[in-house]
């Protein structure tokens, strides 16, 4: 189990394969990436503020509640903070077992808590100004699925 | 004494990222109440509580929560990581 | 999209991160890698076999599938034949789309289809023998959810 | 003329992976009934056709189809890709 919160830059090719090399026995791995996108054409930065030791804390909590609900080989995460350009990696989920229902269940899981339980807060800078990302409703929502 | 941190549009509608704040407050809702009557900055950022999420030594909590023992409250918006 | 039937071993990670760049627009990169698992304890080779010609046809089906489904910036799917070792990258999907959501579920989608829609059949070669993986009724019924 | 192809233990079974076959056969289950007593090893492969898959022209299909207009036609079990 990984956790990594961090301003740089990271290279999710490179951290898949060191994942899977690191998962002895799985025979399905699940890999998410989040990336940032220009939503309204104008994007010059994406500003991710969080919560230093809340993060931390709040990431390891959701890592072991997946580790809990599904039999997991392996799983980490890696979520960035400060300014990010449009197109850049925001965050990565990986997540490691012997069969594929259970990878893409607890990386589908671990992404719908990090969106919500983990304190992070996404501001776009635009050329016309700047503004907080809401939290949407469906985000919400999507954690009663588990 | 409790050290009280705020996060993004909380923090810039309240001015600063975290202060020590005297306070006899008993749950969380007591202390919004005694910030929102010191200045307007405070009611600004506190005028509806159902946009804010509180967290208690670093655990996310309500706001009918006690104070008892705690040394850090931290308010923000709802997150959006991921 | 991109379908790649090889019996060349590849690199997911170098994968990832040239899919990742090809999806531009998108805010979401799943990615689902199968790896030789040795069950058994004892397995030397895990022989794959295919039928050429439907076995691109088939995945090109599936893809089209998963598109008229879910709004996809890009899709891939690379799948290997012939003798693969324990640990083994056996295939890989990824998926792009501007949310979460449908890069999840069209992942999740196209394992559960070139499981059983795609004519693959695996041999594992032990020290005690040889034998043809059975399919699972599990993977018929996941059929079911789509 | 037909070409049959067999995949995975059906190959292994009938002892080889393809073949041309001069048929009359309407059906795939005519066909495989065909086979089947032609010799041991096609009966073999083909004693529970509830185990097989079949593939005409590269499609998949069912054993009630009719092979009018099909060029190959393919006997493998249930896939195990991914």
């Amino acid at each position: 189990m990984d956790v990594r919160v961090q301003s740089e830059l990271f290279d999710a090719g490179a951290e898949l394969t060191r994942f899977s090399l690191a998962s002895e026995g799985a025979g399905a791995v699940v890999s998410f990436t989040g990336l940032v996108r220009d939503v309204s054409g104008g994007l010059s930065v994406m500003e991710i503020e969080h919560y230093p030791g809340m993060t931390e804390k709040a990431i390891a909590d959701i890592l072991a509640q997946a580790q809990s609900r599904w039999d997991l080989s392996n799983a980490m995460v890696i979520h960035r903070f400060g300014p990010l350009k449009p197109g850049d990696q925001i965050m990565m989920v990986a997540t490691a077992a012997r069969h594929r229902a259970a990878a893409f269940a607890s990386a589908d899981f671990l992404m719908d808590y990090l969106k919500s339980r983990a304190p992070f807060w996404k501001k776009e800078v635009t050329g016309e100004g700047t503004g907080w990302v809401a939290a949407q409703d469906e985000d919400e929502a999507a954690l009663k699925r588990w | 004494m409790i050290d009280v941190l705020y996060f993004a549009w909380v923090r810039e509608r309240v001015g600063l990222p975290r202060e020590r704040i005297e306070t006899e407050a008993a749950t969380v809702a007591d202390l919004v109440a005694e910030l929102r009557v010191r200045e307007a900055r405070y009611d600004a950022a506190f005028s509806d509580t159902s946009a804010l999420r509180v967290a208690l030594d670093k655990e996310l909590s309500s706001f009918d929560a006690s104070l008892k023992g705690v040394r850090e409250v931290a308010f923000f918006p709802p997150m959006t990581g991921g």
